[in-house]
């Protein structure tokens, strides 16, 4: 394409001696824009201040904690029954993670074995989970492009998965259906049959998404070559998940290190070269046609029936000896993971969640974040699928 | 200079019946748009509860005088472009005030507004409609470009600068409109109109993702029923300009209603699948594809 | 209360080479305080105006909390607000009704104050959630508001953790139906108790460093 | 891991090494050596992915526990670097140097426990709470009830059901509810 206006670099603002921008507000040379916490562009309840040269952003600076509702204290003052029921409102768009990454964390320090039906269960509750957070993720990229109709397909697939999550657990969006032990309950009659509909109107969804995404030539040209992550940053910022595979990187913790039952299942990482926005978005759809084919083999191949739930100890007086832990597990954004301190009473002495978001959102997102029109700072953001609860819990 | 009064009811009651129209039509092409979602989308009479409930607000802020003007100019962008325009051919009344170089007028009515609209989102002192504006205008300036050249070089075709007059030479049948006459002109006429439209690919000055929602950010209660007006007035207005110059104007209300409501559709149905141009590409866009196509109409003229 | 050094009085040169002098808590905010504003003086009119805002909501788009995430259902196909008259606005000028969605930590009550008092009278607030109404879930946290009426007016709560889009579509409904009987005055509710509204704020808020009103 | 924890014992003074799983295990460092000993294991040992550093308040002990949480991706381990520091001063190298990323959580560290880094980047700024004006909420003596009690004003007629005092009652009448 020809290039009739060369971005000019030359007036950058120079650093200071200790690396700092020297910006001068008043020089009416920049201007600083708050992107949020209420603007829509945004993924959540979170803002950058940006400050501005141009239509060009010089700088960045994320700031979180509009979320912050202090869970890691509030499950230090509960007992670890009564824990379950918060975790999952840790990450609003995909809380079975929560679930699933707590109860590991507990049954491993309790050392108690979880029935192996109850594995096969979570697995496809967290994949359906998944497949729910991607189908955000693709309204979101495209509605930050102005292109409300792909919102409106997917959202509209993700209230299918809904249903069949409010058939299996009785919820919605908070699921609380992995406890520590196992699963509550088995699938209801006929869920295969249902769930199989489900995974047909995804797919065929999912086909239109690509023909009127992917293919779309004014799509490619907002994100192609847009917003890249150098493989360089992944170790130093801590890039998971998506965001990795995209940069070529077949980070995937299902993989890496199986936990549950994927190492009986078949399925490869997804990944991508050139580590764009449009990578990331293409990688994520591949990646709910892996979701929807583990659905179909976890569903052809779990037990057909059995224990659900292990034999827990009284709970009211349920102490776990002195022990830490870290349980991870590959969310639809990263490696998300649970740390779990135990000192030998009925509480726990310290929980940590480590989201996916935390480092992406943060430092990866300033580093990313500089040199960007104003006007691909919101497909910036959403691209790298951040979700601000998990941030600041 | 024999001024004929009874224009003036004849010149309301066409822009009562095309603020009616617009508000229709809107909201009808809002719902078909909602199909492709999926959706029912919003009740067809819902642009008037809106605009009732804008002026019904008890309360409203000023930011200065450019603020107040800022819609004024706007709706009179729009009023005065339909006010010296043949609306329906042939009609005595609804020829409004339209005279032998109204052409030219109507060309700068079309920007008119716009300006104003700059003027009164500067004014407001909010940085998103600052950006909206600035953004605007350049894609604005950018899309009236090849919107001009086709206009002259349509005008160098019927050797008039009269719209009267080019809809005259546009009657019998559909094979003397310009459409067919002059397609190079109306290639480029059309992608203006896309670009001029508010809607996807080129909205980026009111892209709610990114500055939300641009100019109009500050404005808020009669301000922005004002606009809302405008918002159906304007669109009609500027298309009964593209009707009469170059798909054989209206010889009656109907076929002006149907006329209208394919070239909005038009570009509805671009606007429902297409994300949105950045502002440098936008332009880059026109530059590289509008602008010969105007230039070449010029010249095949 | 200490002052952030953007908000400080200071010189400024401008482009042109002007010093002025800039007192960014007096320029850039109004300090005037919200009036009563009655309604209109014919009760007929008033009735009419009441039933074209209760046709036509428009939500100011601001996910506070979890809620924000059963907001995008309401906007697409299986749940379509839009039937309703329900429509999102970007910026709070522009909005009648603010959904509290959730849980209000006490950094995001400061936002949702400035919105509340940017958007224009009448306006109305919907508290989503049982967090909102005493605190649900978070009874104990430090960080999150317990009891949302203390700090703006409410004129409905929708319960529930959390609450599904169709007590979502029937809490408009009946938020409608408070409009009618013109009984959803929470502006001039705001207005007349300002001072208490205010001082429980900042209870709350302790770093206050804006002025008591900004419109 | 085993030959892991010997080869890094012969070159720094390292404390017992406790394996939690076959691919997880903590080892304490002296606060000292704990950079070196994250260069050493990041540049010759592969463990080149913080995947976390959090705190653990023992307020019993009067000490704060550092978990600096390496991952070898290649190896599929994860290795847990406990540092303890003394409660009251709570100041510890900053290592934003090694890992950007880490200066979000040292910013975090500082704001919920009070423990400084200095000279991590833009350490001073309010991270999550904004307007904070009591001890460290993350710290064990923060009571977090008695705070929300004080500071926000409730709604009269909540009543809590508590499920373990109401079993407790049910199952031992007589005997006090205990609990926090």
């Amino acid at each position: 394409m020809l290039d009739i206006f060369p971005p000019d670099r030359t007036q950058y603002p120079a650093k200071k001696a200790d690396g700092t921008l020297d910006i001068d507000l008043t020089s009416g040379k920049y201007l600083k824009l708050w992107q949020g916490p209420n603007h829509p562009g945004i993924t959540g309840n979170m803002s950058v201040e940006l400050t501005v040269c141009g239509d060009e952003v010089v700088e960045g600076k994320t700031h979180v904690g509009y979320l912050h509702r202090g869970f890691e204290k509030l499950m230090e003052r509960r007992t670890f029954i009564q824990v379950f029921p918060i975790v999952c409102r840790v990450c609003v768009p995909e809380p079975d993670f929560n679930e699933y990454c707590y109860a590991a964390c507990v049954e491993e320090l309790a050392g108690i074995e979880v029935p192996e039906m109850a594995k096969w269960i979570r697995a496809m509750i967290l994949e359906m989970g998944r497949i729910n957070s991607y189908m955000m993720y693709l309204g979101g990229q495209a509605g930050a492009l102005g292109q409300g109709v792909i919102g409106q397909w997917t959202t509209y697939v993700r209230d299918l998965m809904l249903d069949r999550f409010e058939e299996l657990t009785g919820a919605r969006i908070y699921h609380m259906f992995i406890l520590p032990g196992g699963v509550r309950d088995t699938l209801p009659d006929g869920f295969a049959g249902r769930m199989e509909e489900t995974l047909c109107e995804v797919e065929k969804t999912l086909k239109d998404v690509y023909d009127v995404m992917f293919c779309n030539a004014v799509f490619k040209k907002r994100t192609v070559g847009m917003g890249v992550i150098d493989p360089s940053w992944l170790e130093p910022y801590g890039v998971t998940g998506p965001n990795a595979r995209a940069a070529g990187v077949a980070k995937d913790v299902r993989k890496d290190s199986p936990y549950l039952i994927y190492d009986q299942l078949d399925f490869e990482p997804v990944t991508g070269q050139n580590s764009d926005i449009y990578t990331r978005a293409d990688v994520r759809r591949r990646d709910v046609w892996v979701s929807v084919d583990l659905i179909r083999q976890i569903l052809a191949k779990m037990p057909k029936s059995g224990a659900v739930m292990a034999p827990l100890p009284n709970v009211l007086h349920w102490q776990i000896p002195r022990g830490e832990t870290y349980v991870r597990g590959e969310c639809s954004r990263g490696e998300y993971g649970y740390y779990l301190v135990t000192d030998g009473s009925g509480y726990p002495r310290r929980i940590n969640v480590r989201g996916p978001s935390y480092t992406h959102a943060m430092a990866l997102l300033e580093r990313m974040i500089v040199g960007c029109n104003i006007s691909d700072v919101a497909a910036l953001m959403v691209s790298l699928h951040t979700y601000p609860p998990e941030i600041e819990r | 200079m024999d001024f004929d009064w009874m224009k003036i009811p004849y010149a309301f009651l066409t822009v009562f019946i095309v603020v009616n129209y617009g508000f229709l039509m809107g909201a009808l092409i809002q719902k078909i748009g909602a199909r492709a979602g999926r959706r029912h989308g919003i009740p067809i009479w819902q642009y008037y509860l809106d605009v009732i409930k804008n002026y019904g607000l008890r309360t409203s802020i000023t930011h200065g005088v450019m603020f107040y003007l800022g819609p004024v100019f706007r709706l009179s962008g729009g009023v005065g472009l339909l006010l010296f325009m043949p609306v329906i051919y042939g009609s005595y009344m609804f020829s409004n005030f339209s005279f032998a170089g109204d052409l030219i007028l109507a060309l700068y009515f079309v920007f008119f507004g716009t300006l104003g609209m700059a003027l009164g989102a500067g004014e407001s002192g909010h940085p998103h409609a600052a950006i909206g504006v600035t953004r605007g205008l350049q894609q604005v300036s950018m899309a009236e470009l090849p919107f001009a050249m086709a206009v002259f070089s349509v005008a160098l075709q019927y050797q008039t600068l009269s719209i009267t007059e080019i809809v005259a030479a546009q009657q019998g049948g559909m094979m003397n409109w310009t459409l067919f006459t002059n397609p190079i002109a109306v290639a480029a006429a059309m992608l203006a109109f896309l670009g001029s439209m508010m809607r996807p690919p080129f909205d980026v000055f009111i892209a709610p993702q990114e500055i939300p929602i641009g100019p109009p950010t500050e404005y808020h209660s009669s301000y922005l029923a004002l606009m809302q007006t405008n918002r159906a007035i304007f669109p009609v207005a500027k298309i009964v300009i593209y009707m009469n110059l170059f798909f054989g104007g209206a010889g009656s209300w109907p076929e002006l209603f149907v006329k209208v409501f394919f070239l909005y559709l038009f570009s509805a149905f671009v606007g429902v699948c297409f994300p949105r141009f950045r502002v440098e590409q936008s332009i880059r866009f026109f530059l590289v594809w509008a602008v010969p196509l105007g230039v070449l109409s010029i010249m095949v003229v | 209360m200490t002052t952030k050094p953007e908000l400080m009085k200071r010189m400024v040169k401008g482009p042109d080479g002007l010093e002025f002098e800039v007192d960014p808590l007096r320029d850039y905010y109004c300090e005037a305080p919200p009036t009563v504003m009655p309604g209109a003086y014919i009760q007929i009119v008033e009735d009419f105006f009441n039933w074209a805002r209760s046709k036509s909501l428009w939500i100011l788009g601001f996910g506070t909390g979890c809620g924000a995430i059963e907001m995008r259902p309401l906007m697409t196909p299986r749940f379509d607000a839009y039937r309703f008259g329900v429509a999102w606005r970007p910026t709070p000028r522009q909005a009648n009704l603010f959904i509290i969605s959730g849980y209000l930590s006490t950094k995001t009550l400061k936002r949702a104050i400035r919105a509340y008092e940017q958007m224009q009278n009448p306006k109305y607030v919907i508290g989503l959630g049982s967090c909102t109404i005493n605190g649900g879930m978070y009874w104990d946290s430090y960080n999150t508001i317990k009891k949302l009426d203390e700090y703006l007016p409410v004129d409905l709560y929708i319960a529930g953790c959390m609450p599904r889009p169709e007590a979502l579509l029937a809490g408009f409904e009946e938020m409608k139906k408070i409009i009618r009987t013109g009984k959803a005055e929470g502006a001039n509710q705001y207005a007349e108790n300002f001072a208490w509204y205010k001082a429980n704020q900042k209870r709350v808020i302790h770093d206050w460093d804006m002025p008591d009103y900004n419109w | 891991m085993r030959e892991l924890y010997a080869r890094l014992k012969a070159l720094y003074p390292l404390g017992e090494l406790t394996e939690q799983r076959k691919n997880l295990a903590f080892v304490t460092v002296p606060a000292a050596h704990l950079r070196d000993t994250l260069l050493h294991l990041r540049d010759k040992e592969g463990f080149t992915h913080l995947v976390l550093l959090t705190a653990v308040d023992w307020l019993e002990e009067g000490q704060f526990q550092l978990t600096y949480l390496l991952n070898n991706r290649a190896l599929a381990c994860d290795l847990g670097l406990r540092v303890l520091i003394q409660r009251d001063t709570a100041t510890m190298e900053s290592i934003h140097d090694l890992w950007p990323t880490a200066a979000t959580y040292q910013r975090e560290l500082r704001e919920m426990f009070g423990i400084d880094f200095p000279g991590s980047p833009r350490i001073e700024e309010e991270f999550i709470l904004e307007g904070w004006n009591s001890i460290p909420p993350y710290r064990r003596d923060f009571d977090t009830l008695k705070y929300a009690q004080e500071a926000y004003a409730e709604r009269p007629g909540r009543v809590t059901h508590d499920p373990e005092t109401h079993m407790r009652l049910q199952m031992y009448p007589g005997q006090h509810p205990a609990g926090k």
